[in-house]
């Protein structure tokens, strides 16, 4: 190999098309650097200035969206930039802001290291950002893992917690297990679509576009398809689908609050738009993939709303209804199939489930109290009455989770449902009519106790009820924010709207 | 004596990812559990060097490393819990690390 | 003499395979893993892939083994370590062994593949230039990614195990 | 200043004005009982001049302005002011008027005089709509509101439980025969495009089914068989509203009714209106003579009077072949004239029927209000001394009711009699053994209230009543003398009068001497059976007689016994059925069952990670058998 | 007279600014004074939108027609209002119940009263919003909008079984709406206007109908839809619970206004878009509401003995008249239909005013304990003898129109039917008089005496007379000139039912 084909290799290299994701590695590492130069006092800066730092990035992402990207590949085609690449750049950081805001109210009252958790948050939200955007296996397993192992950490990042301490390990295994299945899948996929005796094998089998036009030409390689369900199972394990979401409700009770919310939004997130991908990339199998993704959404939808329907447990029952959102997701994923204005509807749906979803954990963290253990739809009684402001806001998220008008949520169920609809997909359709009468139950059953029912002791006895710690400022201010973001967006999409479903 | 052709290896790769997957459900033992893990990803890099053999290309090889790497901190992340775990539980049977259900 | 090699090669990383997963006792299970790998990384010789043999010898044997013995050891829990066989579990575990096992089947009768030449390709990973050409090229930009999660992981670690009084100091 | 009378100038004046006084007393003068009476009565004594000027001025006309329009259905509020209509109109408006007058003193003192007058007043107007409607839709709107008057006026002493019930029950019956009305009415829409009386005289399809479910409105407004139960509860309310309402008007709706709509009878209908209305007739007259309240006795009179009349419609049919009617346009004529004599002999006996009964009430309005609230009449007597005017004037009335010759009973009754015979000489006995039991129970009650010893207190202090009380009946006793001579009547309403089938010859003859028969042995025998005393001499000579007259045929049990035991038990059926079957087994049981579901999903988390990794194994072996194609 | 802004977005606005500005923390006083405006408003925009309907020049059948763009045009949903004949009755009733519903609430002592407020301000908005959208997506829209803060008032300040009945009316009307959803959704996709325009969709099927079993399926899910929605038998047990335990406001709406969502959402969407699917499940549905709705849900009416009971049965009854003029499917039926859907809004929200009115007399709903009430309360008695009497169909009242033109056009459906219907007549005399009786006439029984002589009860006052009537006088007019509404209403339908309109 000669240097000038290096530096043209090197060429592709595009550094600045990354660099959101480069800007906010930066900003992990000043955050070490800082927590070393800077005196013990002035540590308490630090997440201030990581959500500065985010704040900053984010409003720079939205700004440069307005000028346009150059779509295309760069790093010698394991990336893929696009519009929707950008909009999910937006999601993440829109995400990491939130989960940090909530992370100063939660690491507050525990005793651990706090510059880490932004450091580990930070670094997680830039693989995410990579993650969405690669178009290469290698590039996909490597993000993919850097976000895992991060998470990892975090869910167990109470180590005082034997809770948190538990759900990080069984998130390790479980998801060390989906690893290797997705690896192994990976695998299968590099040897056949290598395999010089079969039509069309190429000698980059890793990079999607090269592995669909394999796939093209083999429409019914045993190998491939196998490799196509066990990369299918990995991506099913992050998104929560039937059957890999057992997990979920156990690591979300132990994970703290702020982790939770990034596991339910940011790491659900990722894990469908990675599904979009594998699925474009896969799209000549739809023999295979359609039936596969139709049962899985079905069982997923029915089986998320029926386990939380008895549900007392906050948290499990926002994993579990989780579960039955990705349901919807998958609902919309089966649809892009043949409808492009499914992925529309996806991409709005994540955005108002991004909302909600940090509006009703955000009002958890406030409620959950200093050892971030009152988890009770109990505990939440009364709470109209002490705290209308955290009621009216938690009413908002549940009322958009359950998809009531004129919240966001009801818009992007409106639009799954019109792309179903649209792609015949019927017996989906009624299965999702349902699961959305029985989500009813439980999401207005919390609302219920947050409303209608006075204070009594979860336990029985005559307890007083605990005095609720006011709310912070910005915590305040972002709840807000979060509860008029929803209902706007349900009363008015604007050119979000128009452009989503545009496309 | 079986030829050792492309198939052989991703057999026996599979044979090994199974073996892999088998101890994962059996043992109770979280250290345990682990190593069968790890051996899950090590069948995956004998597939995968099988694969990058015969089919000539190099993208195989160099997947591995990232996969050493990755499965590395893995463990380095793992046994890190299950240290900390230890410290709080006294065990590392997952049989007793049922705090969180229903 | 490549056939007998890899079929003893492979023997042995098969029992050694089903040694760390059944054996009793979480050392000897290490034990097993180890000589596992060595034979995992005979195979790769044969595979001409003498670089990743000797990194899989390095980072595996050396590194990620040495880790895993010496929290058994620090943890001290082989005496309370038993596989108990509840009829349950018992059940549970031949089921889930007959599946793997008709999977395996299924997969080695139906997923034959071609091998159009054995020699083709051979040699592909022998050379270590061209992977640093890769590395540093193609991959570069997976590779900052490791770092970072790298240093991620160990912080993590950090985290994780520092002393509880170490912690209380910082906030 | 002659107006040109139209509908323009009718609606204003003689249809709205009642109205706006009702709007007027129900707004503002509540609790002005005096000024309300006074508005009431002057708005009456108008409805009676302008319905006099109207009629006498010869003015007939038909138009109307469209209320409704939805597709093709347009409903107009329309007016067909004929000789009929205009002889109804007359009766309302002077026995109106009487009523207006006697009320002025009779409620002189009641506390909700307000009410009372404002629903005289929105009686009017229902009235008067029913008389002027120039469609069955209209006319089954003023129907229903002449029913709703109806039910505000009886209950107008609603703090007694039976005045509650007998206006509910009265509503109610009303309603039952409203039910038949209005499925006639609609029917007959859908079988001849229109309602339009005339349009319907024009042109209309032979039909039993719609004549008798018409025929079902009258049976329920006119209470005859089987509906006839809630004329006699009625008499709860104040008895000038018993007069006006449940004996000269509203009652006698369901009569012009018929005759509005004769032109749609068949023989069939015909036959069963007769027999239903000589039933009622010879029922109803049996029912009246073991009652012991003087205003049941004369309540269960109306009924059977009303029995005549709807017997008179009925046979004016005569015994056609019903294949005539099938023919040509030339025996529809035929047909028409013949079931006109009906119409004629039952408009006959409506308004003499009207000024006599209505003065029979006032009558014993003023009894009773001479006596102090006490309707017994075997409590009563010696009544012809301390009231002598309301004596004579009653005396009159019986005389016109059971017919003495020369009165207007007699001459409509021999209408009606004459009918009969050359018709349907069964009808004709069954209708002149009526006419001897009328002639029995009139005396009877005439009798025990007038003559003798005062039997109570209350009669023995009784006293004729103010003027507001005795004009009204000398007036009544006047036309009730002189209303059977056709003669008298203006030639305004001939086109009602003509119809009256006259006996000539024989016939004449014959019908006179029943007559007479018919009437000495009735009032013969009560003067010689009933003596002024405190008991009924049936009782004591014939008690399983008595008690099976007084039994009225157990209606008003079966009745009863059907809305007890088996509707309101079935309402409790059904309702026990939805609370534990529907809400409870089915929509609590799915619930339930969901729920279970739920719970299972969620004992599935059992927190233990070797059964959580199998879900892992269960899953993949899943894909994987999709991937080799099982699925 | 043209107002210089759109009487219809003001009419939604309004309130919904009120609501607002009550959340944003008004104090009492301000917020009771804006109330009014707020309640006010709409039904004065909605009278001047009655009386100069005619005069408006109509745009493809509407007054008043204007679209305001919400992001959403590439989907075909718009919010597009105006205002026909079908519509403006009910934009008239919305108004008026709600002003009448507004001022009740106001003189309540309700506990939170400004919540109440605000919720119902919320409630009038929605809809006011329903019926003046000609946009399918917007009429559903606002209509769970309304629905939301019904269920928020039943379990807050409702009476018995409170939150069960809320979870309860939630749960079913959710199914409801959401099978209306899909159908709406069907009828967007498959009419291939890809519009939720009712302009549009009207335009394209008229060029292009729908085929016969599409139809048949789009039509099932809209009536089982709406038909929930309208309680129709025998999915209507939740309506005389939940009417039950709504404060008297709540039911004043839902009942009066809310509920006529599905029947006009048949009669303006289903009826005259799938001709072939409404002829296919007439007798179907006809069936259903002659027997179940008419005279199984009568008998159950004559067996209640509370009096909130009896008016929510009563309701569902009458409901069943309803069903039967949809069935009919003929100018007449609609349009009696429609007659019936305003008097009967306006006569059940009068009976529930006044139910409330007497509860606060007797202190009890039972009718066994009651009795005699007339003798202190004569202005109530006749209101509620004037209610009862408008319900039970006595000309001079709007039900009478309603009633009389839905049997007319049944005749021609089915004699059978129509005698069942018809009989109702008698049924509905029977309880609506034993329950009038039962309260106010007779001696008082001896436990409305040991109340009366604890709370001696007064008579109405003027802050209860005036709501009570709003509605009475509305009533009335109707009942007396009903060509105000019967005019445009005929128009509109012999456009709008053109393939009928010549039967």
């Amino acid at each position: 190999m000669d240097i000038p084909s290096l530096q043209a290799l090197a060429a592709s290299n595009t550094w600045t098309s990354i660099l959101p994701e480069l800007m906010l590695g930066c900003l992990a590492l000043l955050l070490l650097v800082l927590e070393i130069v800077l005196p013990k006092r002035l540590h308490s800066a630090l997440p201030g200035v990581a959500l500065l730092g985010v704040l900053a990035l984010l409003a720079g992402q939205l700004l440069t969206a307005c000028c346009g990207i150059t779509e295309g590949e760069s790093f010698n085609g394991l990336l893929y930039h696009s519009q929707e690449g950008q909009l999910m750049r937006v999601f993440f950081l829109l995400a990491a802001l939130l989960t940090g805001v909530l992370g100063t109210v939660c690491l507050a009252r525990q005793r651990v290291a706090h510059t880490e958790f932004y450091h580990i948050l930070l670094v997680v939200t830039a693989a995410m950002m990579l993650l969405v955007q690669s178009n290469h296996f290698v590039m996909l397993f490597v993000t993919l893992e850097t976000v895992t192992i991060g998470l990892y950490i975090l869910v167990s990042y109470f180590r005082n917690s034997p809770f948190s301490l538990e759900a990080g390990l069984k998130y390790l295994i479980m998801g060390a297990l989906s690893s290797a299945i997705l690896l192994f899948g990976i695998v299968l996929l590099y040897g056949v679509g290598g395999n010089p005796s079969l039509p069309a094998h190429t000698a980059s089998a890793m990079n999607f576009d090269e592995l669909r036009a394999f796939l093209a030409a083999n429409p019914h390689n045993f190998l491939a398809s196998v490799g196509i369900v066990l990369v299918l199972s990995g991506v099913a394990f992050k998104i929560a689908a039937f059957p890999f979401q057992i997990w979920v409700p156990d690591v979300y009770q132990g994970a703290p609050t702020p982790v939770t919310a990034f596991l339910a939004v940011a790491s659900k997130a990722a894990g469908f738009l990675v599904l979009l991908i594998v699925a474009r990339t896969f799209s000549p199998y739809a023999w295979l993939l359609a039936p596969v993704l139709t049962v899985m959404a079905a069982a997923t939808l029915l089986f998320g709303s029926l386990a939380a329907l008895t549900q007392h447990n906050v948290k499990r029952l926002m994993g579990l209804s989780g579960v039955s959102h990705a349901g919807f997701l998958l609902l919309g994923v089966v649809a892009a199939g043949t409808q492009s204005m499914a992925v529309g509807a996806i991409y709005f749906y994540l955005f108002a489930y991004l909302l909600a979803s940090f509006a009703v954990f955000g009002v958890m963290a406030q409620v959950a109290g200093p050892e971030d253990a009152d988890q009770e739809i109990s505990h939440y009684a009364g709470l109209a009455k002490d705290r209308p402001f955290l009621a009216l806001v938690l009413a908002i998220g549940l009322g958009s989770l359950a998809g009531i008008p004129p919240l966001a949520g009801f818009m992007g169920k409106l639009f799954i449902f019109i792309a179903a609809f649209q792609a015949g997909l019927y017996g989906l359709l009624a299965v999702a009519v349902v699961a959305v009468v029985i989500s009813i139950y439980y999401y207005f059953g919390w609302i219920r106790a947050v409303f209608f029912s006075n204070w009594v002791s979860p336990d029985g006895e005559a307890a007083p009820q605990p005095a609720r710690a006011p709310v912070g400022l910005m915590a305040g201010l972002m709840l807000g924010v979060l509860a008029l973001a929803t209902i706007f967006l349900g009363f008015y999409q604007g050119p979000l709207g128009q452009w989503l479903n545009n496309r | 004596m079986i030829h050792a052709g492309l198939n052989t290896y991703v057999t026996l790769s599979a044979l090994l990812f199974v073996i892999g997957f088998f101890g994962v459900l059996l043992r109770k033992n979280t250290l345990v559990i682990f190593m069968s893990l790890e051996l899950m990803l090590v069948a995956s890099t004998l597939a995968l060097v099988a694969f990058s053999r015969f089919n000539g290309t190099l993208d195989g090889n160099v997947f591995v490393f990232f996969i050493l790497t990755i499965a590395a901190a893995e463990v380095a992340v793992g046994l890190a819990i299950i240290v900390a775990l230890f410290r709080m539980r006294r065990t590392v049977q997952v049989d007793e690390l049922n705090a969180l259900k229903h | 003499m490549s056939a007998l090699l890899f079929n003893l090669f492979a023997l042995f990383t098969v029992i050694c395979a089903v040694g760390t997963v059944v054996n009793k006792n979480a050392v000897n299970a290490a034990m097993c893993f180890l000589l596992c790998l060595v034979g995992v990384a005979g195979l790769f010789v044969q595979l001409d892939a003498y670089l990743l043999a000797f990194l899989l010898l390095l980072v595996y044997a050396g590194a990620v083994v040495a880790l895993f013995l010496f929290i058994i050891m620090l943890l001290d829990v082989q005496g309370k370590q038993s596989i108990s066989f509840k009829s349950f579990s018992t059940v549970a575990a031949a089921l889930a062994a007959g599946l793997l096992l008709v999977g395996i089947c299924s997969f080695a009768t139906r997923g034959h593949l071609d091998a159009p030449n054995p020699n083709y390709g051979s040699g592909v990973g022998a050379a270590l230039k061209p992977y640093a050409y890769q590395l540093f090229t193609t991959y570069l930009l997976p590779v900052q990614v490791m770092g970072f999660l790298l240093l991620a992981a160990m912080l993590g670690v950090i985290v994780l195990s520092r002393k509880l009084d170490a912690v209380e100091g910082t906030s | 200043m002659e107006h040109t009378f139209t509908h323009t100038v009718v609606v204003p004046y003689i249809l709205l004005e009642p109205l706006w006084a009702a709007v007027l007393i129900a707004l503002f003068l509540r609790k002005r009982g005096s000024w309300a009476a006074a508005l009431s009565t002057l708005v009456a004594a108008l409805i009676c001049f302008r319905a006099l000027k109207m009629a006498l001025g010869g003015f007939r006309f038909e138009g109307g302005t469209e209320w409704l329009h939805l597709g093709n259905f347009a409903l107009s509020i329309g007016f067909k002011y004929d000789d009929l209509a205009a002889l109804m109109l007359c009766i309302v408006g002077i026995v109106g008027l009487g009523v207006h007058v006697f009320s002025l003193g009779y409620m002189h003192d009641d506390a909700a005089k307000g009410r009372y007058f404002g629903g005289l007043s929105i009686f009017m107007f229902s009235m008067i709509g029913i008389v002027l409607a120039d469609n069955l839709f209209m006319m089954f709107i003023f129907w229903e509101l002449v029913g709703f008057s109806s039910w505000l006026l009886i209950g107008h002493w609603y703090e007694k439980t039976s005045a509650s019930e007998a206006a509910k029950k009265a509503f109610i019956t009303n309603r039952v025969g409203d039910f038949g009305f209005l499925i006639g009415i609609i029917w007959c829409y859908w079988a001849n495009g229109t309602v339009n009386l005339s349009a319907l005289g024009a042109h209309h399809v032979f039909s039993t089914g719609i004549a008798l479910l018409l025929f079902c409105g009258a049976v329920g407004k006119s209470a005859q068989l089987p509906l006839q139960v809630w004329l006699p509860d009625a008499m709860e309310g104040p008895t000038p509203v018993s007069a006006l309402i449940h004996a000269a008007t509203m009652v006698a709706a369901g009569v012009y009714m018929l005759c509005r709509i004769n032109v749609l009878m068949v023989p069939d209908a015909l036959t069963v209106i007769m027999w239903t209305g000589t039933a009622t007739a010879l029922y109803a007259a049996c029912c009246a003579i073991t009652q012991s309240d003087i205003k049941k006795v004369l309540a269960y009179s109306t009924l059977s009077q009303l029995g005549y009349m709807v017997a008179a419609f009925g046979l004016g049919s005569g015994n056609h072949d019903p294949v005539a009617i099938t023919g040509g346009s030339g025996e529809h004529r035929t047909l028409v004239v013949v079931a006109a004599a009906g119409v004629g002999a039952a408009m006959f006996h409506l308004t003499t029927h009207a000024f006599f009964k209505a003065l029979l009430f006032l009558g014993s309005g003023s009894v009773i209000h001479g006596c102090h609230h006490e309707q017994d009449i075997f409590k009563m007597g010696g009544l012809r001394t301390r009231m002598p005017l309301t004596f004579w004037t009653f005396t009159i009335g019986v005389a016109a009711i059971i017919g003495l010759p020369g009165l207007a009973g007699f001459f409509s009754k021999d209408a009606i009699l004459y009918l009969a015979f050359a018709n349907n000489k069964a009808v004709f006995l069954v209708l002149a053994f009526t006419a001897i039991l009328t002639a029995l129970y009139m005396t009877r009650l005439w009798r025990i209230t007038f003559f003798g010893e005062p039997r109570s207190e209350s009669a023995a202090h009784a006293h004729e009543g103010g003027l507001t009380l005795t004009l009204p009946l000398v007036v009544l006793a006047i036309l009730a003398a002189i209303g059977g001579y056709v003669a008298i009547y203006p030639k305004v309403f001939t086109g009602v009068f003509e119809l009256i089938p006259e006996a000539h010859g024989g016939d004449h003859t014959t019908i006179l001497i029943t007559s007479l028969v018919v009437l000495i042995l009735g009032a013969g025998t009560a003067l010689f059976f009933y003596k002024p005393a405190a008991t009924d001499p049936l009782e004591a000579r014939a008690p399983g007689l008595f008690r099976l007259l007084a039994s009225k045929l157990w209606f008003d049990e079966i009745y009863q016994w059907y809305i007890d035991k088996v509707q309101q038990r079935f309402a409790l059926l059904l309702n026990f059925l939805e609370q534990i079957f529907l809400a409870g087994l089915i929509i609590r049981g799915f619930a339930g069952v969901v729920g279970l579901f739920g719970l299972g999903a969620r004992a599935l988390h059992v927190g233990k990670l070797n059964v959580y990794l199998y879900w892992f194994l269960g899953g993949v072996v899943v894909l994987w058998l999709f991937a080799t194609g099982v699925f | 007279m043209n107002l210089p802004f759109d009487p219809l977005l003001a009419s939604i606005v309004a309130p919904l600014a009120v609501a607002v500005a009550i959340a944003c923390g008004l104090p009492k006083r301000w917020s009771i004074r804006l109330a009014y405006v707020g309640f006010a408003l709409p039904a004065l925009l909605a009278l001047h939108a009655w009386f100069h309907y005619s005069a408006q020049p109509q745009v493809h059948g509407y007054a008043f027609l204007t679209r305001y763009s919400t992001g959403l045009d590439g989907l075909g949903i718009g919010l597009t209002l105006g205002l026909n004949g079908i519509s403006l009755p009910l934009f008239v009733l919305a108004g008026l119940v709600g002003l009448a519903a507004g001022l009740y609430a106001i003189q309540s002592t309700a506990e939170r009263l400004k919540i109440y407020l605000m919720l119902l301000l919320v409630m009038q908005a929605g809809l006011m919003g329903v019926f003046a959208s000609v946009d399918v997506f917007f009429f559903y829209f606002f209509h769970e909008l309304a629905l939301i803060p019904t269920f928020i008032m039943i379990g807050i300040w409702g009476g018995r079984d409170r939150s069960y009945a809320a979870m309860k009316v939630t749960i079913y009307l959710t199914l409801g709406a959401m099978l209306s959803l899909v159908g709406l959704i069907a009828l967007y996709v498959k009419s291939g206007a890809t519009s939720f325009d009712l302009i549009t969709l009207r335009e394209i099927i008229a060029a292009r109908p729908l085929a016969a079993t599409l139809q048949h399926n789009i039509f099932a899910l809209l009536m089982f839809g709406f038909g929930i929605l309208v309680s129709l038998w025998p999915l209507h047990t939740w309506a005389p619970l939940g009417y039950g335990a709504a404060p008297s406001s709540a039911a004043m709406l839902h009942a009066g206004v809310l509920k006529k969502f599905g029947l006009y959402g048949l009669i303006q969407i289903a009826l005259p878009l799938l001709p072939l699917g409404s002829a296919h499940w007439a007798h179907t549905l006809a069936a259903l509401a002659a027997v179940g709705n008419v005279l199984i849900v009568g008998f159950i009416t004559m067996a209640q003995r509370d009096l909130k009971q009896v008016i929510g049965y009563s309701s569902v009854m009458h409901m069943g008249y309803a069903f039967l003029g949809v069935a009919c499917y003929s100018v007449l039926g609609a349009g009696g239909v429609v007659l019936l859907m305003v008097a009967h809004g306006l006569s059940v929200a009068l009976l529930f005013l006044l139910a409330t009115s007497i509860y606060h007399r007797t202190h009890t709903f039972e009718l066994t304990e009651m009795g005699g009430l007339a003798q202190k309360t004569p202005v109530l008695a006749a209101f509620f003898v004037a209610a009862t009497f408008a319900s039970i169909g006595l000309p001079g009242f709007a039900n009478f129109w309603g009633e009389l033109t839905i049997f007319v056009a049944l005749w021609q459906f089915s004699h059978c039917l129509t005698v069942i219907a018809i009989s109702g007549v008698i049924i509905s005399a029977i309880y609506g008089l034993r329950a009038a009786a039962r309260v106010f006439f007779g001696p008082p029984t001896d436990a409305f005496a040991a109340v009366a002589a604890q709370h001696p009860p007064a008579d109405l006052n003027w802050r209860e007379k005036i709501p009570a009537l709003i509605l009475l006088a509305t009533l009335l007019f109707i009942g007396f000139w009903p060509k105000s509404l019967s005019a445009p209403l005929n128009d509109t339908l012999n456009t709008v039912y053109s393939a009928v309109a010549g039967k």
